[in-house]
């Protein structure tokens, strides 16, 4: 089974412990990305997660692959919602398991920042005063712009 | 002419009406192919575009050949 | 309900969740420790656990304090298992949620350091081999010295 | 004279057998309880003890005042 996995609505991590449960191990880290109900300063109602779920994998797969090599950790899983989230449910999770919690709070950190840096995920917040937005996307209101990306005039 | 398959995600899907296409093109490079379907969608300003070609990461001067499929890659916000 | 709970066997975090749980969070990082079968070359069989409870539970709560002090977090909660544990059993959980994830991580690692520090809990070893023993008691085996120890003899 | 509560915990409960006992004692301070409990048990060595009185951490010096409680604690395991 793929260490990184997207799943449609909340995530529930008792569906995917069974890969990280070990005997030989002492420690557990996790970390649970939440919906919540503010972001940068609006009173979000509820998210959409959309991906590029091909390269996601792909990506989300070779971070945990980086995270097993960087810590001495045992395993790694990350599993990220798609689709519609209310309040409350959980967007993503990490969970890593070693033999000494030094390594396994290290590996999870890594992780979550680096899944929130490189996997193809957007994420759509609809707010309470009914207007909604792709989250990170500069222009989307007012997309009568002809001028290319940076990178792209830039390359 | 080669045969190119675009897929558009989140802001790009909702600004094109489109989930994918497949486009006959001359272009050589991603860089060129963004530029021609540009001026055909007028994409919004979103940042800095990443681009993936037959998924996997790619550069803006990689080369196409028939058959690839092309994704472009707003700025992410997972988690 | 306090913020540092002690339980009978296995702890269930499902069980401590409620204090945790907020729609203005976004973050909630978790550390579980896990009985593991091995510990300084010996193989385990079994634990048990054995706390000085009204001490352990002010100090505990002390600790959530200081990290609810130190770290921009808004919960944070630790349980610790008493009495007989099996391999893979939760020993100990710490729970913490807040608005970012930096702090979350930075107050579960300060709280689980602390607790195994601070708290006065002691965890006896059943190994494979039949023999046990208190974890970190120098010389439990060999009871007939008469020498105090140092920090008596210091003081 | 005053009556002191000694309670056991771990190493020191399973040695003395006991997990708690009241003694008659004119010792003044924790650190003259210590060696007179020492001298009746013969206490092993458990690395540096620490000391309660009345469910609070507290020091060798401290005075002691009938009634009181008093735990010796061994280095703790937790978690």
């Amino acid at each position: 089974m793929s260490t990184f996995r997207f799943v449609r609505g909340s995530v529930s991590p008792t569906d995917h412990l069974g890969s990280l449960r070990d005997q030989a191990c002492g420690g557990y880290v996790s970390f649970e990305g939440w919906v919540r109900n503010h972001n940068d300063g609006h009173q979000v109602q509820r998210l959409e997660y959309e991906a590029y779920e091909n390269l996601g994998v792909k990506e989300g797969e070779r971070i945990i692959d980086e995270a097993l090599e960087r810590f001495q950790i045992e395993h790694a899983v990350c599993v990220h919602a798609l689709g519609d989230l209310a309040l409350g449910d959980m967007a993503v999770w990490v969970g890593v398991s070693s033999h000494h919690r030094d390594a396994a709070f290290g590996a999870c950190r890594y992780i979550i920042d680096e899944v929130k840096h490189r996997v193809p995920i957007w994420k759509k917040e609809h707010y309470t005063d009914g207007d909604s937005g792709w989250v990170n996307c500069e222009a989307c209101a007012s997309a009568a712009t002809r001028s290319p990306p940076a990178s792209v005039s830039g390359g | 002419m080669k045969t190119i398959r675009i897929e558009y995600f989140a802001a790009l899907r909702e600004h094109t009406g489109l989930s994918s296409e497949e486009i006959a093109t001359d272009a050589q490079t991603v860089d060129q192919l963004y530029a021609e379907l540009d001026g055909r969608h007028e994409f919004p300003a979103l940042g800095q575009l990443k681009v993936a070609v037959n998924d996997e990461f790619g550069d803006w001067q990689s080369g196409l050949a028939d058959g690839d499929l092309v994704v472009f890659i707003p700025p992410v916000a997972g988690g």
